[in-house]
């Protein structure tokens, strides 16, 4: 079938859908030098040619609207598709990130607004919608401290403090600050090591970027006590609020005393996440860091009455660390995550936790009591926890890896594994508020029965997927080594 | 409850299988000091309900006919496009970590890939980026990862999208690079090649050369790129991709090609959406893979030959490298770059030709409309793409706000009297008339 | 080539392979006399400029605060309704004759037939019909053939909307069948069934019982139902599907039930489109499902005994019974009834039964505010569901261009004095607070 | 996987996605007896678990979007998503259709414009948009004849002739106008029997209903013949339009002199099937029928030089035999029909036929060289063909529908099969003129792959379909029979 090929391969030299190609009248007069001279070698194809075969690749994809996706860290859950029919609707599509702000009273009114609920539910003196992703998000905050600490001349704190079971982009952030990263253990039960913590603050100390819950799928319960050592030190606190979904309505990190966060609206706020983005990951701010929260921002003026929205700039905010991308942000994601917000409102946000919590609780407690391992026994999961697969790995030599790619075969999409990497074997499962309790129970007969298969047949565990259910059956376990030593990243006609 | 499933049942049963009473139960390890009431947030509202208003924001929105380019383009996207792009499948995947069920991502970025490489005329590309801008910051850090050099100067034209100058400033801020401004001809709007030596033996670890520029001008991209290899600088193009059809690919550029090629995508089948979502891209030469940021999708094979796609040299990214990753990027801008592939496939090398084309002509014709009018004078005499700067013999801010009354927005305003003005193959004759007659008219007036 | 893959090179090895040597060779068997050129139609557009026109076109339409019911209902369509229902697979899929390669479609229709069967209170439905009216004259026929009576006619009251009885006489106008016209009681607005007695003897094949009726009001199904099955006659009930998530459903009318039930599925998520598409309905008890018209879909099994789904008792139907056929349809309205399914399956029960009492309660909220206005009066006093009948006391021509100016549509006149005015869920209190507050302006001027 | 349960499995008592309920403030006062007792037996569940079940069922089908999809008869040809994107603008959908015509001015320019051109490139002299389907545009061109006769006092017309070869809607739709059918053999080169016409017309004859090119797949080259002999004998010629692909701007049906036509958007104009239907059958009138036309149709006045579209109604056409459905047609469908010819032109609509017929010459050249026979040797194919597998039956004891499910797991869709009845173990296959020479040519491979296997493995053909390339791998061969003698219609909890 068409998706088999890629679409180079369905191509033939001449073929044109030239109902897309506009029509040119004269021809262009530049100077030959400047011109290219072989067409580009992109794919000569017909629109159903197009239409077919990306319709068919679409299809080789697990997603939440065709599988349970229960991707620790990732928050997979339901993306309503209000939110995308809206956020298409020509009126915002077609207008020009530079034109007059008259012309956008519509979609600055939704940021403004998203602007204003994001700081109340995170708790946060204000937000700036800008930054791209999480990542980006991350940036933000931690340049912000940069900037604080600048600011007060406190040009010696060049060290952020970094668990050791934060995410990746966390430490990579911070060095992309320009900082030292200086790794913080964490105990048997899941909290950050205070003693650890304690030995390392000090006045070189800038900050200390905190998940909460972390990505241990446990609660930090001493943050109060962690950020006030930060603090005393003369550090700033950072939160990574990809977890904010375990949370919200519940508890919020301005209250815990977070100077800086970020939000991945791509989680919590449930914008899609597109395969690998866009996302969006505003930023909020304590007081003390609200003057560097990065431009543009939306500001509300009273015009008779009337509100009349306006970006503000670096002009505007001179402390700003400034724009972070060309425009104003990923809008057409922020827009998403305004519809999904107003629709919830403030008791909704709390339901998302309960619920998210709930389902995580109770597919932990039923894992647990088929036999599956825990690694924090005597932790109340948050919206997501933590299973070690080492038992299953040292009796039947059936690995994480084996597992996640046989629930492939059962029409789950695997939980996140290895990561974090302190826990050995580990599957990070995150079921989401969206998904039944029936789809749970499913999830546990699975893993059940892929235990029963580990310890009958490894062979069929260790050399999953077998039979994955898109058309066409999917490709077998991929070789990702061969892959890396001898990296074919573009086709070519051979 | 809103996208919850949950009965009361189901509430019940599985309180009683955790062991616990109530939801409350559940955030025991919240520290009582901490908890909070729901937030106070504006009223919920249905789906009807946000439908109407939503319905209403969009009518208040756009609607104008507009000659704003600056970095964000109107193109025509074909309505294919975003009818599969937003298919479920795609629209609500994840970033493709079990490969086995994620292979129409994959292949789509294994695909997009080789349309980025093939259109720059460079061997590989990433899997996007979030921006342009960004990505010309990824570029430049890079470029001083690529470079044996001990300095980490760059040379940034004057003639590079400020915004783009911007957000390299601000993102590798904290790196010790310096930017060093390299100033172009006033008269052609472009850098004059022999100018270049004053920059010469500065130790230079790269230059960044736009194509076209800032002001729409076409940059002499070979003798740019031979004096910077010369200098033993890596060359950063920093293009338009449409325009790429069209004009000679990084790759081509002068003896030995730009090392590395990076724009915004969004001229390929993304909406303006006020600016953003777009992607960045970003090719470069072979050599320099091991450097490159950002997620790359390779193609492998499973034990029985079948082919397949993997996310592929993790080594460099954050969630394996941590504080030495390549790039602090995770989340990219997906979904957009398989709009990108829907559109370039669509389009195909005659198709997107045509695009370039018929923008050229129209800038052309425009161009000629516009300075016919007394009072308005082309700033520059180099050739140009899409873009051209005009100025104006009286305050670009009044004309502005006269042609918007008129319904139109005739372009971004440079300084008091200079327009940069873009013109894509979405504006008929009449369109191009209509601007210029209301100009006209405007410009004949007496000043207020 | 617009749509059209071939290239020049495929164009020549094709006509090698078929041995001819030009495309008039394929046409060799039309007779000379006969040929033509391409037809003169207006010019070709490119996508992009067609989408520029229906863009335009898009935009002068609608737009207007509406409150016209007739047939016809605006009701809110969740987005994931359609944004499902376009995808290719059911989009561009035929009518599912290869069952095995059909599933999707046959199990939808499958849960279409079973929910519709369930609103109904029947035992079984079709796979749907063209609309609302065409359905009640396929359902007159329908009972015309599972009569033994000798005679052919059909009771059809004054109260069912004109159109729908329109529509049964031009599609069963040669067919023999007499519709009796069945008044009502013209206070109430309703038939007053000890009316009835005048019809009785008649020898009535069936009777047609609208609910609501055209004028919006409840009819007293019960008695109706009772006194047609004491004289031997099908009851045919034409049916609002909205309403069902509140009043008794057909097959629960009067002792035995309704034999059929039909009406236009349209309030169940589809677009009021100026028209159409929508589709009709129809279901009916199981002891007269050999006579039903149009495809049916039953569930099945293979060798291994996989459940499956198939279209099925296709005996009935034209493409095997030909003449002889319980209907000539073939192309019905399938895709939607795959909205219908997602837009029931979405709302449930309990959302289904929300937007009918929504509806009711802003009927009688605009109800008690417009009657409230002096000069004007309800029409009749019967109970209503989201529709009633206002008369005024100057022309309602004036009146409706006059609030049109403020842009409300307020109704469908019944005559010059008569509006017949609906309100569904989709209307605020404020929309409502409008009209009427517009109306009451209007009103309050002298005549002009 | 969700889509192998019915939606109903899915739900559970009280679940609720109340964010697609209005708010209901007064609660219901209307007479208990008028109420229901019960809630209906809808499903209650998510908005997750309905999207993922209809996003899973989607995927269980074939579709152009996905698969060649040679069905003859059907045009199963690429429909453009612009058509789709374009009916679907929010200005379009909005509108009821009893609202006064100024807010229906952009949509009835294009229906106007619609029927304009459908007159010219069938040759009518008068076009209405009305019926909702082939069917429908037969019933209202048979009865625009039966009009005419009664308009002129010939009430003893009785009877329409109808090819043996005829769809199934043209005896049925004659017999449903109150007409007896009687039948007119075909010869054996696929032609309509001459002799036999000649011998049953007569002063009981109202008309012939006939599709050109037949659904034998060949042009009647008689047609000028069989039209005089019918019109001489004083009756009227119907031509079913659902071949239409074959000839646009080749030869129109109004120049070889029928009266009425009806014409299948959702064939030759590229509107979706939709899993059967909605499509739309606007019917076509000579200059002595045009009065008969069915209502409503658009007019266009000019209003100060300016055009004013609006509807024509009974009043304004007094002999019009009325309006077949409630309101105005399928509009929704009509405008895709319209955006396709905006798209395509004159010389577009030549070209489909063109390519229409290249590509089923070709591929009954290539299948003839393999050794498959066709039905009619000697003539050309028009864009369809039938090819008999009678040598197959008798020799490997291989059907048509063995082919047709084996084709399946090739993922191909099947092409019409036992239809025309006339042909035994028929396939009737048009490719159209959106697919590639490619993909035709894998067509051939397949069907020469499964000949093949016909003959060494011929279980595995008549056991197909064995592996539908379809998520979960659809079931085998499904039994009808057992579907038709005990009817399941409707589910039920058990
Ligand atoms: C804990 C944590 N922090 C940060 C990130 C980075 O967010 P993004 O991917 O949006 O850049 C992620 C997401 O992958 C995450 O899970
Ligand atoms: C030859 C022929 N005539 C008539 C029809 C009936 O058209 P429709 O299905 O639109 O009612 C068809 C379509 O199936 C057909 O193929």
């Amino acid at each position: 079938m068409s998706g088999d090929r890629v679409i180079f391969e369905e191509g033939q030299i001449g073929r044109r859908s030239n109902h897309q190609a506009p029509k040119v009248m004269v021809d262009c007069d530049l100077p030959q030098a400047f011109l290219r001279s072989r067409p580009p070698p992109l794919p000569e194809v017909s629109e159903l040619q197009v239409v077919r075969h990306y319709t068919l690749l679409s299809q080789k994809n697990f997603s939440v609207d065709t599988q349970f996706y229960p991707l620790g860290s990732c928050t997979m859950k339901y993306n309503p598709r209000v939110c995308n029919t809206m956020a298409m609707l020509p009126g915002f599509l077609g207008r020009h990130p530079l034109e007059p702000d008259q012309t956008g009273q519509g979609v600055m009114a939704s940021l403004f607004e998203l602007q204003e609920m994001l700081a109340s539910v995170s708790g946060m003196a204000g937000v700036s919608l800008s930054p791209m992703a999480g990542a980006q998000g991350e940036f933000a905050g931690v340049s912000m401290i940069r900037a604080y600490h600048q600011k007060n001349g406190d040009t010696e704190r060049i060290e952020m403090l970094v668990p050791d079971a934060a995410h990746g982009t966390n430490p990579a952030t911070a060095a992309l600050c320009g900082f030292r990263v200086r790794e913080i253990p964490t105990d048997e039960n899941g909290d950050l090591d205070i003693v650890s913590l304690k030995g390392a603050v000090g006045p070189q100390t800038a900050g200390l970027m905190l998940t909460n819950p972390s990505t241990l799928g446990v609660f930090e319960r001493r943050v109060e006590e962690i950020i006030a050592i930060v603090h005393d030190a003369g550090g700033l606190l950072y939160y990574d609020g990809a977890n904010l979904n375990a949370i919200t309505g519940r508890t919020r990190p301005g209250d815990m005393g977070f100077d800086a966060i970020h939000i991945n609206v791509h989680k919590t706020f449930s914008t899609p996440h597109g395969g690998g983005g866009p996302g969006a990951g505003p930023v909020g701010a304590s007081q003390r860091l609200k003057p560097f929260l990065p431009v543009p921002m939306v500001t509300c003026d009273r015009v008779g009455g009337e509100p009349v929205y306006r970006w503000l700039n670096q002009d505007d905010c001179p402390d700003s660390i400034g724009q972070l991308s060309a425009f104003m942000g990923n809008i057409g994601v922020l827009l998403r995550a305004y519809v999904y917000l107003r629709m919830l409102g403030g008791a909704g946000m709390r339901r998302v936790a309960d619920y998210a919590a709930l389902n995580a609780n109770y597919l932990l407690a039923k894992l647990t009591a088929a036999g599956f391992t825990p690694a924090f026994p005597n932790r109340l999961a948050s919206h997501e926890f933590i299973l070690t697969l080492k038992p299953e790995a040292d009796n039947f030599g059936v690995t994480a890896l084996d597992f996640a790619k046989r629930l492939l075969d059962y029409g789950f999409y695997a939980p996140t594994i290895y990561f974090p990497m302190l826990v050995p074997e580990c599957l990070l499962i995150e079921p989401t508020e969206t998904e039944s309790k029936e789809e749970l129970d499913r999830f546990v007969a699975a893993m059940v029965a892929i235990r029963q298969e580990a310890i009958e047949d490894p062979k069929l565990v260790k050399e999953a997927p077998h039979n994955i259910p898109v058309p066409g059956g999917g490709p077998g376990r991929l070789d990702e080594t061969q892959a890396a030593r001898k990296p074919n990243l573009i086709w070519q006609k051979d | 409850m809103p996208f919850i499933p949950h009965t009361e049942k189901d509430l019940q049963d599985m309180l009683s299988d955790i062991g616990i009473s109530s939801l409350d139960g559940l955030f025991a390890e919240i520290p009582e000091s901490l908890c909070c009431e729901a937030p106070q947030l504006l009223p919920a509202l249905n789906e009807m309900e946000v439908s109407r208003l939503m319905g209403e924001r969009a009518g208040k929105d756009g609607g104008m006919l507009g000659f704003i380019g600056g970095g964000a383009y109107e193109h025509h996207i074909p309505a294919a496009v975003w009818e599969i792009t937003t298919r479920g499948e795609f629209y609500s995947a994840y970033t493709p970590y079990q490969a086995e069920a994620s292979q129409g991502t994959l292949q789509v970025l294994y695909e997009y890939q080789s349309m980025i490489a093939g259109l720059t005329g460079l061997e590989v590309s990433n899997a996007s980026l979030y921006d342009g801008a960004s990505a010309a910051a990824e570029a430049v850090l890079m470029a001083v990862r690529c470079s044996r050099k001990k300095t980490a100067k760059v040379g940034v034209p004057a003639t590079v999208n400020p915004r783009t100058i911007k957000t390299i400033a601000n993102l590798i801020g904290q790196q010790g690079i310096e930017l060093v401004e390299i100033s172009y001809d006033l008269k052609k709007g472009c850098i004059d090649p022999a100018s270049l030596s004053q920059y010469s033996g500065n130790d230079l670890v790269a230059i960044i050369i736009p194509q076209p520029n800032f002001f729409g001008t076409i940059e002499d991209v070979d003798a740019l790129t031979d004096w910077a290899h010369g200098e033993g600088a890596l060359v950063i193009g920093v293009v338009n991709p449409t325009s790429l059809a069209l004009l000679k690919p990084p790759g081509e550029w002068g003896h030995a090609g730009a090392d590395i090629a990076c724009g915004d995508g969004q001229p390929l089948g993304i909406p303006l959406s006020s600016g953003g979502p777009y992607f960045g891209f970003l090719s470069c030469q072979k050599k320099w893979l091991r450097q490159i940021p950002g997620r790359v999708v390779g193609k492998t094979q499973d034990r029985d030959g079948n082919v397949g796609y993997v996310l592929t040299m993790q080594a460099r990214e954050q969630h394996i490298r941590r504080s030495k990753a390549t790039s602090n990027i995770c989340t990219n801008q997906g979904l957009m770059t398989v709009a990108a592939t829907i559109y370039l496939a669509l389009l195909g090398p005659s198709g997107l030709l045509d695009v370039a084309k018929a923008s050229l002509q129209n800038s052309q014709i425009l161009k000629e409309k516009l300075t016919a009018i007394p009072g308005v004078d082309l700033l520059y005499s180099g050739h140009t793409f899409h873009e051209f700067v005009v100025k104006l013999n009286r305050p670009v801010d009044t004309v502005l706000k006269e042609l918007y009354k008129d319904g139109i927005v005739a372009g971004l305003p440079l300084d008091s009297d200079c327009l940069l003005i873009c013109v894509t193959e979405t504006k008929t004759l009449e369109d191009m008339e209509r601007f210029s007659n209301c100009l006209e008219t405007i410009m004949s007036r007496s000043f207020s």
